[in-house]
């Protein structure tokens, strides 16, 4: 398929909104087609969408090709994998990215396997190997221990983008583009998957993801109280609470505020690990931080190879003295 | 005589490493040294639904038909752990004790119960006169009717203050040898006359003071043969020492681990502390040591679940295994430092727990002095 | 002597068989196996007055001339020189190369013209030698390996000498005539071996000679089963010397004055074996590489410890 | 229910970052004797769903895993846990592939299995972390995917999932047989009783070759891989950090506040 050209965003839509994933996405996405002096184009899928493509535009696109029929409201792998393999094959992109997401998981492989091609999932940076006009694709590896460069010859090339790699542009309303409405074309029979169920875990003050403040526990919290000890902190210091993988495997902290490769990605101002030992697992979900503040009784633990500031000592006369301090300084 | 496990105690050994990782760790350990029950029920329940408690009983028993080679992956594992808990007084020493001499229905009474984790056992063998030797049990029972009447007082009888049962070896007549006239008695702990005094040990394991004053115990709670408990006793105390081989390997390659992983990650003068020849040394010194205690080990083991005589092989390893873990330790604090020495760490459970493992069932003196003896001098 | 031959035969024998079966032609293997299976002698021709244990420092040149090379320089230590027929010889045929990837494995005839082998007495009276090489001819055909690779077979072959060398049964030998000496011999009226400090000296002993066996074994286990031997081999090779020096010295502490008789003087105890051991045993701490840089070995390749740092150093000419 | 998982062995990924090294000349990690060899961890975690759909339906699990040097004491633990046979595709032809070219060498295997109900596979593996065999595999044998379960129950000729979202979870219904890769979510793994362990000893792996498969060669392995590897580095990490002193613990933590307050931190 020598001739694909472009390079194309699978966009997410929340509540009628354009995703920071897919605004992200999109100012990724025109770097490359610039570098390779191609279009840029965003398949927008789902149910009452075709109002998003105007804001895609803003964001970035040349070209929108928006799917928007009744069986595409909820994601659900058959419906989307056929949907993204009708476009695809029509438009022929070059490069198609999606977001390292609950849809961008599940959807990349499997239409890049129907495809004929590759996918790499969750990667954090992209690059034109100029010589070949191939994507190298950067990703982390070993649980983030180490990163690898990959690339492929099959078109087009897939790839998932994770969360705060990438930067959006500015939008800019008055840019212009063009959008192509594509029948979805879809057999309703053959759609076989059910959503029979959305649970929403319940969230209490400020999300984790939008936190400017965020105060991680590890697995040296030793159980839920601590947890509720951090909630008081974060309250003070108008923040979120995160843990690690083990509070979270080990029920002490619920599995939607686990930071780290197969957790969240947050990237807030200030990062206060606490009892956390810096495993690479966890510092996937939070090396983006602008500033990670350790508190670690081990003074030879990892966090404090990633840290800004650093106290060595014991959480538990550490964090109620710290909590009154700020309250104290705060009060002033 | 393999110097790996099998693929199947292989596996045991990853599972149970990876469990007690879980459920035992250091916190608990600490915990459990300031507790005086010392044994967490929820781990002990657990452990005997994995079928540990039972490993080395046979099925008809409720015990999973587990070898010495089997006992001793686990061991190691517990070591590394640093197990609290009443494993050696109540499954080893006791049940093995009843294994081998107990009557059929001493055995199904019994250790079934101790393999379902309903039951907690000790055996109370030595005095205040702190030896291993028969000469040194005091405590006299006599008998009177259908009972036996014990008198004196036992010392450091580990895990008392929560066994149902205490085995009691105790003098019912003085023969030509010391060794003769030893019988051993199932008494049920809350038997009236029995006071028990918590002692405060090295290594937060519990060692107790056991009284028996006037404690009146039927003749059927006789394990055994009359006046002949020392031979049997004595083969049960060398397989029990095989098995608490196993423990301190299995330690002493954790102590080992923790002052090699500290040296990797230090950083003096510009580099890591484990890039220096002394360091190197120090290191290369108790891999051999350690590598030692577990060959000694596994070939006693090795010859015991043969059927092979293996005295020299018990005597070499109890002596090395002992004194080598100690030594481990010291380097693991020489090489952390600091560290190592502060509550938090973890190094100090190891030195502890060498030095108690050392003198627990004869030390490197007295086991040197049994070999001694195996050469014919 | 009882352990003389013992020794240079571990030095010379063993080592060869092995390495050529993996790194040599089907030629080579035709040529040298049934050699070495008739008993061929080979003297080992590692050291030099410049590179000891690191032998990446060595400097004897092999230079390429048609299809021989010519070799130039001298070797030190070479135990057996004077009796080998062969010298299994580590040689720098490319000095461009960085000093570990320059060195091959050859074997040279003792017997060719240019070759001159000079005796060296250790201070136990064991004779080792000096080799000389003066524009020596070698045919290439008698490399073994890769041009450039002797670095990693000598590796290979130091690894099988040091656990050769552990699996020597003297260690038990001694102890046990000590043993059989402490029962007989009487102090004050009284067997040694009631003393209380020999029974306690002797048992360690003999459980020191046990591990031993032990490291042996484990060793021919792990070859076997085709593990990484590079770490564990010098555990015996350690192990050994440094018991065998235990064993004299402890053993001298026992038999008192009679400890230090010669063998063949009056009043000479178990034919003077520890006299002669207590000298002896002291060069087997640095033979086959230094027990203090094994022990780094052993830390670095079996627990992942770092590397000392080498520093920047001009080679010395 | 006949039931297929799919295993990885793996480099312990728990294993300090100390121990890990990469090869540059090969592009792979150097493996340290001291760190062992693990069942990735996600697999266990589908072995585990497996091993409840069993507990509460009864059923068939069949363990399959490719790769070299499968060290039998690792990949035997889900029989030692209560799975039924061990497939072990052991071939040097079949390593060092991608996801698409190692599930396909799977979906042959399953294929040659026959009856399935549900195939389990971890959401990705702990080495790679590519997370993407498991789709290739159902897209291969043309059966729907549900990825990233914490909770599975099958019900005659469906499967109901809860499948982890970014805030939450959704219930996912598709009828089977169908493939469902499993998280952490799932909760805790069980262990292996120790009559469990010895049971297996008698439950020898069987092993497939690429010709007992029918999978072309081509398509097997490093030769049938469509993603090139052009690099693998460790990142440097060069954060200087300042530690924050103090004669306590409380004082510690005073001067960390008056530090924060001082550079506007918070």
């Amino acid at each position: 398929m020598a001739d694909n050209k472009g390079v194309m965003i699978f966009v997410e839509v929340i509540d009628g909104k354009l995703t920071n994933i897919a605004q992200e996405l999109l100012g990724a996405g025109r770097k490359l087609a610039n570098d390779l002096s191609e279009e840029l184009s965003a398949l927008i899928v789902g149910s009452g969408v075709a109002n998003i493509a105007p804001e895609a535009i803003a964001y970035g696109a040349d070209k929108i090709y928006v799917v928007d029929a009744p069986l595409l409201k909820d994601y659900r792998t058959d419906a989307y994998v056929a949907v993204v393999e009708k476009v695809v094959k029509q438009v022929n992109p070059r490069i198609l990215l999606l977001g390292q997401t609950t849809i961008g998981r599940d959807l990349a492989p499997r239409a890049a396997c129907r495809l004929i091609t590759g996918a790499i999932l969750d990667c954090i940076a992209l690059d034109i190997d100029t010589a070949t006009k191939q994507l190298l694709i950067t990703k982390p590896v070993y649980g983030g221990n180490a990163r690898a460069v990959y690339s492929m010859e099959t078109l087009p090339q897939v790839a998932t983008v994770r969360a705060k790699a990438m930067t959006a542009l500015v939008p800019d309303s008055s840019r212009k583009g063009q959008v192509v409405i594509v029948d979805a074309g879809l057999d309703p029979a053959a759609i076989k998957t059910n959503v029979l169920q959305k649970v929403v875990a319940e969230t209490t003050g400020i999300k984790l993801e939008d936190a400017s403040v965020v105060v991680t526990g590890g697995r040296g919290i030793g159980g839920p109280e601590g947890f509720k000890q951090l909630e008081e902190l974060a309250k003070v210091l108008k923040g979120a609470v995160g843990a690690t993988r083990p509070p979270c495997d080990a029920g002490w902290a619920p599995d939607t505020i686990q930071i780290g490769l197969t957790g969240k990605i947050v990237s807030p101002y200030v990062y206060i690990a606490v009892a956390v030992s810096g495993a690479s697992q966890h510092m996937a979900g939070c090396s983006g931080s602008k500033n990670i503040i350790a508190i670690n009784r081990d003074a030879e633990a990892a966090i404090f190879k990633e840290a800004r500031f650093g106290v060595v000592g014991d959480w538990k006369k550490i964090i109620p003295a710290f909590e009154a301090k700020v309250k104290e300084l705060q009060s002033k | 005589m393999d110097f790996d496990y099998n693929d199947e105690q292989k596996m045991l050994k990853q599972g149970a490493r990876e469990f007690f990782e879980k459920e035992c760790p250091k916190s608990l350990v600490k915990q459990m040294m300031e507790d005086e029950k010392g044994n967490p029920p929820e781990l002990w329940k657990k452990m005997s639904q994995l079928g540990w408690l039972g490993l080395i009983y046979p099925e008809k028993y409720g015990g999973g038909d587990g070898n010495m080679i089997d006992l001793i992956a686990l061991e190691e594992e517990m070591g590394r752990a640093c197990l609290p808990g009443p494993f050696l007084s109540t499954v080893l020493l006791s049940g093995l004790f009843i294994l081998h001499n107990g009557s059929e229905e001493q055995k199904k009474e019994i250790l079934p119960k101790i393999a379902g984790g309903q039951l907690i056992l000790t055996l109370a063998l030595t005095e205040q006169s702190d030896s291993y030797e028969a000469s040194a049990v005091s405590v006299e029972a006599k008998a009177e009717k259908d009972d036996y009447i014990i008198d004196g007082t036992k010392l450091f009888v580990p895990d008392a203050q929560i066994a149902d049962y205490i085995i009691c070896i105790a003098r019912t007549k003085k023969g030509d040898k010391p060794e003769d006239g030893l019988t051993a008695f199932l008494v049920d702990r809350k038997t009236p006359g029995i006071t028990i005094t918590l002692l405060k040990t090295l290594a937060g394991d519990k060692l107790c003071e056991v009284v028996f004053n006037k404690v009146k115990v039927s003749k059927k709670n006789i394990i055994g043969k009359l006046d002949q408990a020392w031979g049997p006793l004595q083969q049960t105390l060398q397989q029990v020492k095989i098995a608490q081989c196993a423990e301190m390997v299995g330690g002493a390659q954790r102590a080992l681990e923790l002052a090699a992983d500290h040296a990797k990650k230090r950083i003096q003068f510009d580099r890591p502390i484990g890039s220096f020849p002394v360091i190197h040394h120090l290191i290369a010194n108790a891999m051999m040591d350690v590598d030692a205690c577990k060959f000694l080990t596994y070939e006693a083991a090795w010859k015991f679940s043969e059927g092979m005589p293996c005295a020299k092989e018990i005597a070499m390893a109890k002596a090395w295994t002992g004194e080598a873990y100690q030594r481990t330790a010291a380097m693991g604090h020489q090489v952390l430092g600091g560290i190592g020495y502060t509550l938090d760490g973890e190094m100090h459970l190891y030195f502890r727990r060498a030095k108690s493992g050392e003198l627990t069932l004869g030390d490197g003196k007295f086991h040197r002095e049994a070999l001694a003896k195996e050469l014919g001098m | 002597m009882l352990w003389a031959p013992g020794l240079l035969g571990g030095l010379t024998g063993g080592v060869q068989g092995p390495i050529i079966m993996q790194h040599g032609t089907p030629e080579q293997k035709k040529e040298w196996l049934p050699k070495i299976a008739a008993g061929a002698q080979f003297a080992l021709g590692y050291t030099e007055p410049n590179a000891g244990t690191d032998l990446a420092s060595l400097q004897i040149r092999a230079a390429k001339d048609g299809n021989d090379y010519i070799l130039n320089g001298q070797k030190m230590f070479s135990t057996g020189a004077h009796n080998a027929r062969y010298h299994w010889l580590a040689a720098r045929t490319n000095p461009e190369m960085p000093k570990h990837k320059g060195v091959s494995m050859i074997i040279a005839d003792l017997t060719a013209p240019g070759v001159t082998v000079t005796k060296l007495t250790t201070i136990a009276g064991d004779r080792t030698n000096e080799v000389f090489y003066d524009n020596v001819r070698v045919p290439q055909t008698n490399r073994i390996g890769p041009e450039g690779e002797g670095w990693n077979i000598t590796r290979s072959a130091l690894a099988a000498e040091r656990g050769d060398l552990g699996t020597f049964p003297w260690p038990k030998i001694l102890v046990d005539e000590l043993i059989q000496y402490a029962k007989e011999t009487k102090r004050n009226g009284k067997p040694l071996s009631e003393d209380p400090q020999i029974r306690q000296t002797l048992a360690q002993l003999s459980m020191d000679v046990s591990v031993l066996r032990l490291f042996g074994r484990r060793l021919n286990y792990m070859i076997e089963k085709n593990q990484d031997i590079s770490w564990s081999a010098p555990f015996s090779k350690i192990f050994e010397s440094e018991l065998s020096q235990r064993i004299a010295n402890q053993g001298m502490n026992i038999m008192g004055l009679y400890g230090q008789l010669e063998q063949g003087s009056k009043y000479a105890k178990l034919k003077g074996h520890i006299e002669l051991a207590y000298l002896t045993m002291v060069v087997r701490s640095f033979g086959g590489g230094s027990n203090l840089r094994l022990r780094s070995d052993i830390a670095t390749r079996g627990m992942g410890l770092p590397r000392e740092p080498q520093l920047a150093m001009p080679v010395k000419k | 229910m006949n039931m297929i998982v799919c295993i990885k062995q793996v480099l312990d990924p728990e294993a300090p970052l100390s121990s890990f090294k990469i090869d540059p000349a090969t592009n792979t990690m150097v493996p340290v004797t001291s760190v062992p060899f693990v069942i990735s961890p996600f697999d266990e975690q589908a072995v585990e769903a497996a091993l409840k759909i069993k507990d509460a339906k009864g059923g068939k699990i069949t363990v399959i895993s490719l790769g070299v040097n499968l060290l039998r004491d690792v990949v035997k633990k889900p029989l030692s846990l209560g799975a039924d046979e061990l497939i072990l595709l052991e071939d040097p032809a079949f390593i060092g592939g991608d996801s698409w070219s190692t599930a396909y060498a799977l979906a042959a295997a399953i294929k040659k299995v026959g009856q399935f109900d549900l195939i389990f596979c971890g959401r990705q593996a702990a080495d790679s972390d590519s997370g993407q065999v498991g789709a290739c595999i159902a897209e291969i044998l043309g059966i729907p995917q549900v990825s990233v379960a914490k909770k599975v129950e099958a019900i005659d000729g469906k499967v109901k999932v809860d499948k982890v979202t970014t805030d939450g979870y959704e219930v996912v219904e598709v009828p089977t047989p169908a493939l469902i890769t499993v998280s952490n979510e799932l909760g805790e793994v069980r262990f292996a009783t120790f009559k469990g362990t010895m049971a297996s000893k008698k439950k020898e792996p069987i092993i497939w070759k690429p010709a007992d498969i029918g999978a072309e060669p081509a398509k097997i392995g490093a030769a049938g891989r469509r993603i090139k590897t052009r690099k693998l580095f460790q990142p440097v990490r060069d954060s200087k950090c300042e530690i924050i002193g103090g004669e306590t613990d409380e004082d510690k933590a005073a001067n960390l506040a008056k530090k924060l307050v001082e550079v506007k931190l918070i």
